[in-house]
């Protein structure tokens, strides 16, 4: 039937054009995983694919062939006198459908009975022993990171980025401070919203190392398309390195400049906001900065993070992220670079 | 098809007359960006003091719906509510009434805000940009039903879920 | 179209005021959209309750049950009224359907009173929480459905009282009824679940 | 009471017989006259060109947004104006394109199919549409207000509650919908009443014509799925205008209790939009394969069976949410089960075009069209019913592209094959074949190459409702090439509406039944008279205009100096009474007004409930205020 023949050319097409980009997108995709999660969920999708491609061909075809000659009656007498086909052929039809029917009943109990087994399965993948647990917190249009600890020292609060060590299983206990988000990191697993007064979890674990990129899938507002994150698994002791060196608060500013930046930061509404430790910013409205300069993107990863990018973002969030809420601060430039070059300093 | 042609009408019409309840100054105009420095800040010899700036005395952004609620944001984030709560007053004025010290008017709470005021109330002016104090401005007026009810929020939707609370919970506790 | 035989229906009456009224279907239909809305209410009712611990929420004091609870007898009553009429307007019995409607009417009304002076011993209003809002909720929507009923109820008074009615104001009447059947019945679950659910569920935490 | 051999009309009796006729189901004039026509024919036409209208709108809004989207960092509308444009569009495609448009089908079709001359309260049916419209308008003043609802058809809480939507949209989204609501709850009453009482004597219920079937089911989803989002949207709009706390969490209401309460109807949705169009499906097939549908009874108990299952998957909208892997199993097996009931009536279709002789017009090609949409969405709809895929899968363009096969394959296109249908029906005029087809073929090109992609951007991690992209996340292509499909789409409309109006004034004069179909609305006059038929039709088979001229019976004996009409048994159509329907009346148009006062002012200040009821109890009493003569003479 064309419809069939149809789908199939888009689908050649459209395969055509992405393998032009395959280089890009691969960080953020369902069918490239990283965790025996998504893994599994791979599996279970071209299970799934394979068989529903299978019945949607095989009902193609046979509407295809209801448009040969012989259907249309071109080589057949007309039905015109009972409007009903001979006998037998009913008979045949009947037993055809009902086939047909208890086959598909059949399909589909197999299907539903893999789909619950991978359900199970998802949810076994829990490290009750020792959980590495990581509070994330959706906000307007951000994402606050706090990996728990018994012991308040090694709490960490940072923002728009993950760490995760490879091969541990990691408890996501996710939580909204506004409106409703959904944390999604494809590669990873799949979505978990992130519900204001409740508290939903999701365990995650990264098989190989690598930098997957993850991003809100509940309509969230204004700025529902700019609130990305990354997630970035690491070798054990890596992690580690990383885990310490961010639990350390701010360097204190060496230069002239750089302390210019500091007083330049600490006048202005930034630290209404803003927090960066090992100075009196303690904001906690907006993304944690002490160790700002670590980070891959800003604005929640709207862009790279380069000073040229934040010099653009703080003298005009508006334009990036229109709606955002950071205050739109006119900025001399005297004031900017200084500020720049410390937030720039803080590794 | 008379119908589908009124509707047209007075879509156009709709179109023509604009609506400042649903006006979105997403992009704050360059002219509403000013930092007024810390030179504002109040002397203690002239409480009051002039209206600044003379230029504008309406609240530009009166009776607008999306920037009232951007100031009860700020409301909060800027933790005016730390010493005025929600309007009901603590170490600050209550700003929920009727008689006001230094005056009630846009162009009063306006100067309030730039300036600051002896006994408590920092001076903002060198901090956050003018658009934003109007939008306080607009808030505060709003507790007092100074702006139209259909442009003010009916109540704040999660003022006491904090996600830190919720997080803390254990597990299966649901309130 | 053309046709060798007809079907004669001259014989068959022109209306007829029973089950077999289209308009008797019509009104069950838009009763059941009623029930159906009220006990999405009431399952909202209860899935809210089930989320939180303390029930209804700390200053909101129990509803009284005692005046509700007595308010019930002049409801049930007023339904009989309400069947009374309908049974005359079957046999076109004037006097029957205004004494009906009439005794119907008294009794509602009687039922409205008691109902608004329990409104004030609520201390709680539709804004001091869920629970609030779920009690003025099911008040207000059934005191709507209530008033358009007894409004009803007075026109038709009026129309056979003044002898401008026919056929169709009898199955009018006729069907009237079922939707008054309704207010009062949905009214039970309601006020169980207004007066005593808070009670109930919380026994059974 | 049986068919006897009484006396057959002679022609002069059967002229002045069709004078009265004439005479009292004659239109009123003047514009006072247009505003209170009462006919099923008036009344369904204007809500099926409405609908369309509504349709370009939506189609419209879509195509600006395809265009934000064709390439990546684009900023031709920019986030405001984007949101408050999708939910524009889903929300004008649902409740003022999709459903109002089966129910003016509906409204048009049922009394022609069942053989009667009206709906069963007409009064009731202009209401509805007064109601429907002042609706669409409520809300596109709104749209030309800058107040468009911008937080998603499913206006999720909090997101559209008092603090995170300030101004009036949501306001706006949630009041049309009781607009709406109450339209599709009056068509609904009114299509039960009329086919369970007014069918023609003979009609048992297994007789009754597949599309009447698929209304009666629409109808009682209407009556039992609406209450739930009239619910939903009053929780949202009483928590913004008079502060309840129904779901707002500080207070002890719940953001998911939304969710919950609104899918419960929202699910269901989709079955009223597109059950009717199944019943369309099968109409076209009979009528252009020349064969009984295959298993009658099977469609019959396949669409019961989906109206119920329909109302008991909803949760699957909400598996991200979390919820008890128990829970969620008996969801998945819900979903699962829907799809064998639609497999059966897809499989009966096929049947019966396998043993039937097929005319393979522009109608039969929109169903081989739907047949391919449809069965392609209903396995990705299987897909999304297993957890773990849903996970992945949900709130992305995948969803998209699913619902859009499921909508546009499983409703418009029907929908479009109904039109070429009906439409000689409707205008006496055929709609012309070659560029039937060649509207077929480019509306199932531009569909596909639309949306298929958006399957591939979901995998690739394509949320839905972003109103932009990064290049390097790679999805500008696909996204290209769905906004090339959507200008094809666009340019099929364009194509389809060319048709319509050059068939309206040249196309080839149909005749009575051009498809030498078996339903009874074909025995009709094409246009139909505001009466449909001279002499009310007996039906003595299921398939009544393929039973012999010589074995057909007509009613005699029904007054024709009034609107009077037969009211039947409900299990098999035996006479009961006549019945006589109200003329022509203003008060409908009037009562509607009331309404809308009380409706829309409520957006603003509640007490507008209390004038708005006021007002509608005295147009009501209008309504109902006794007729002259009291006394029906029989």
């Amino acid at each position: 039937m064309s419809g069939k023949h149809q789908s199939l050319n888009i689908a050649a097409l459209c395969f055509a054009a992405l393998t032009l980009t395959s280089c890009a997108g691969r960080q953020q995709s369902v069918v490239n995983p990283a965790g025996p999660q998504s893994g599994q969920i791979a599996t279970l999708w071209w299970f799934f694919l394979a068989l529903l491609s299978a019945i949607f061909i095989i009902v193609m075809v046979l509407t295809a062939l209801t448009l040969t000659r012989r259907h249309r009656g071109i080589e057949q007498e007309p039905l015109e006198a009972t409007h009903l086909p001979p006998p037998q052929t009913e008979a045949g039809l009947t037993r055809v459908v009902t086939a047909a029917t208890i086959l598909s009943i059949v399909i589909l109990f197999v299907l539903l009975v893999t789909s619950i087994i991978t359900g199970k399965n998802l949810s076994e993948l829990q490290d009750r022993k020792n959980p590495m647990v990581i509070e994330v917190t959706g906000q307007q249009w951000w994402w606050q990171i706090r990996y728990q600890n018994s012991d308040p020292q090694q709490v960490l609060v940072t923002a728009n980025e993950i760490h995760i060590p490879v091969g541990r299983p990691v408890m996501i206990r996710g939580t909204s401070h506004d409106v409703i988000h959904s944390f999604w990191v494809p590669n990873l697993h799949g979505k978990r919203d992130l519900i204001p007064s409740r508290v939903t979890t999701e365990w995650i674990q990264a098989d190989r190392p690598g930098v997957y990129r993850g991003q809100c899938a509940e309509f969230c507002g204004l700025q529902h398309a700019h609130m990305s994150l990354w997630v970035v698994a690491e070798p054990p002791d890596k992690f580690k390195t990383w885990f310490d060196g961010q639990l350390k608060p701010s360097a204190a500013p060496g230069t002239a400049v750089l302390q210019r930046g500091q007083q330049v930061f600490m006048n202005h509404a930034c630290i209404f906001c803003h927090a960066i430790r090992g100075t009196s910013a303690s904001g906690q409205n907006a993304p944690d900065l002490t160790h700002f300069a670590s980070r891959r993107g800003i604005a929640a990863n709207t862009l790279p993070n380069t000073m040229g990018n934040l010099g653009g973002w703080i003298t005009n969030p508006q334009n990036i992220k229109p709606g955002n809420h950071m205050a739109t601060i006119a900025m001399n430039p005297p004031d900017l670079q200084p500020l720049l070059q410390y937030l720039e300093s803080l590794k | 098809m008379r119908i589908i042609s009124g509707v047209i009408c007075c879509c156009s019409l709709m179109l023509i007359s604009s609506c400042q309840r649903e006006h979105r100054d997403i992009r704050p105009s360059p002219a509403r960006l000013a930092i007024y420095g810390d030179a504002a800040r109040e002397d203690l010899i002239r409480p009051g003091g002039p209206v600044r700036p003379e230029a504008i005395v309406t609240n530009p952004y009166n009776a607008s719906a999306y920037d009232i609620s951007e100031g009860s944001r700020l409301f909060d984030w800027y933790n005016c509510s730390g010493c005025h709560a929600h309007g009901g007053g603590g170490i600050g004025p209550p700003l929920i009434k009727k008689y006001w010290v230094y005056g009630g008017e846009p162009a009063n709470l306006f100067d309030t805000i730039v300036k600051g005021r002896p006994n408590g109330m920092p001076s903002w002016g060198g901090r956050i940009p003018e658009y934003q104090i109007w939008e306080l401005v607009a808030y505060v007026r709003s507790m007092n039903g100074e702006q139209p009810r259909s442009a003010t929020a009916s109540r704040q939707d999660i003022i006491q879920t904090n996600p830190q609370n919720v997080l803390q919970r254990p597990p299966g506790v649901t309130k | 179209m053309t046709a060798a035989r007809t079907l004669d229906v001259s014989e068959l009456p022109p209306f007829r005021i029973s089950i077999q009224a289209p308009l008797w279907w019509g009104q069950v239909c838009l009763i059941a959209i009623e029930a159906t809305m009220f006990s999405i209410l009431i399952a909202a009712y209860f899935y809210t309750r089930l989320r939180v611990d303390v029930w209804p929420p700390p200053g909101d004091q129990f509803p009284n049950v005692l005046l509700p609870s007595l308010a019930l007898i002049p409801l049930i009553l007023s339904a009989f009224g309400s069947y009374w009429a309908s049974e005359a307007a079957k046999k076109d019995d004037r006097r029957g359907m205004i004494l009906g409607l009439g005794l119907n009417l008294v009794l509602a009304i009687i039922f409205f009173v008691m109902r608004i002076i329990e409104w004030h011993s609520l201390n709680f209003n539709w804004m001091a929480d869920a629970f609030g809002s779920y009690v003025w909720a099911f008040l207000g929507l059934h005191s709507f459905d209530f008033i358009a009923g007894l409004v009803e109820t007075i026109v038709f008074v009026v129309f056979v009282a003044s002898g401008r009615y026919g056929e169709r104001e009898r199955l009018g009447i006729h069907v009237d009824s079922l939707v008054w059947y309704f207010v009062v019945a949905i009214w039970i679950p309601l006020y169980i679940v207004t007066y005593w659910g808070p009670r109930l569920v919380e026994t059974a935490q | 009471m049986s068919p006897a051999e009484s006396h057959v009309p002679t022609a002069e009796e059967q002229e002045q017989h069709l004078r009265t006729l004439e005479n009292s189901w004659r239109h009123p004039g003047g514009i006072t006259g247009w505003l209170s026509f009462t006919t099923h024919q008036a009344i369904g036409m204007r809500y099926i060109v409405t609908a369309f209208v509504f349709l370009v709108v939506g189609g419209i809004l879509a195509l600006m947004m395809r265009f934000q989207l064709a390439q990546p960092n684009n900023t031709f509308l920019g986030p405001d104006r984007y949101n408050q444009f999708f939910t524009t569009h889903g929300t004008t495609m649902m409740f003022l394109f999709a459903v109002p448009m089966m129910e003016g089908m509906g409204i048009y079709l049922v009394p022609l199919m069942v053989g009667t001359r009206n709906v069963a309260f007409p009064r009731l049916n202009a209401f509805g549409y007064w109601m429907y419209l002042a609706g669409a308008i409520f809300l596109y003043v709104g749209v030309f207000q800058n107040a468009a609802p911008d937080v998603g058809w499913f206006a999720y809480t909090p997101l559209s509650g008092p603090e995170f939507s300030p101004g009036k949209r949501p306001d706006f989204w949630a009041q049309m919908i009781t607009f709406t609501e109450v339209s599709a709850m009056c068509v609904a009453a009114e299509l039960i009443a009329t086919i369970f009482k007014m069918r023609a004597p003979g009609m048992s219920l297994n007789r009754i014509p597949l599309f009447c079937w698929s209304m009666l089911v629409q109808s009682f989803m209407v009556i039992f799925a609406m209450p739930s989002v009239m619910i939903a949207s009053s929780f949202v709009l009483s928590d913004r205008t008079v502060a309840t706390n129904f779901v707002n969490p500080a207070e002890g209401g719940d953001p998911l209790l939304f969710q919950h309460v609104f899918w419960f109807f929202g699910h269901p949705e989709v079955y009223i939009i597109f059950i009717p169009a199944l019943g369309m499906v099968s109409s076209i097939v009979v009528a252009n394969s020349r064969r009984h549908i295959f298993g009658y009874t099977a469609m019959v108990l396949s669409l019961i069976a989906t109206g119920f299952i329909g109302f008991g998957l909803w949760v699957h909208h909400m598996f991200a949410t979390g919820l008890p892997q128990i829970a969620a199993g008996y969801f998945t097996a819900a979903s699962m089960m829907i799809a064998i009931t639609s497999g059966v009536q897809i499989f009966c279709w096929i049947a019966t075009l396998w043993s039937g002789r097929l005319r393979l017009n522009t109608a039969l090609h929109f169903v081989f069209g739907f047949i391919a949409i449809f069965v392609l969405g209903g396995l990705s709809g299987v897909l999304l019913g297993s957890v773990p895929l849903d996970l992945q899968v949900h709130d992305t363009f995948f969803v998209v592209a699913h619902f859009h096969y499921v909508l546009i394959g499983g409703a418009l296109f029907p929908l479009f094959g109904g039109f070429y249908h009906w439409y000689p029906k409707m205008t006496g005029r055929l709609m012309n074949e070659a560029v039937g087809k060649l509207n077929f073929w480019v509306l199932f090109i531009g569909f596909n190459l639309t949306f298929f992609p958006m399957h591939i951007l979901g995998l690739k991690g394509m949320p839905r409702r972003i109103y932009t992209y990064s290049p390097e996340m790679g999805w500008g292509p696909a996204n290209l090439l769905a906004t090339v499909g959507a200008c094809i789409i666009a340019l099929g409309g364009i194509i389809f509406i060319a048709n319509v109006v050059w068939s309206r004034r040249a196309g080839k004069v149909a005749g009575n039944n051009p498809w030498d179909a078996p339903s009874l609305e074909w025995a009709a006059a094409s246009p139909p008279k505001n009466y449909n038929f001279e002499y009310l039709p007996v039906v003595t088979s299921r398939y009544a205009l393929w039973t012999p001229p010589d074995e057909r019976v007509i009613v005699t004996g029904l007054r024709s100096n009034r609107r009077e009409v037969l009211a039947t048994t409900l299990m098999d159509a035996q006479p009961d009474h006549r019945y006589v329907l109200p003329p022509p009346s203003i008060w409908p148009l009037l009562t509607a007004i009331a309404v809308t006062i009380g409706f829309a002012g409520s957006v603003f200040n509640e007490w507008y409930i209390t004038w708005g009821s006021i007002l509608s109890g005295i147009a009501l009493i209008g309504w109902f205020w006794p007729r002259r003569p009291l006394e029906l003479k029989p």
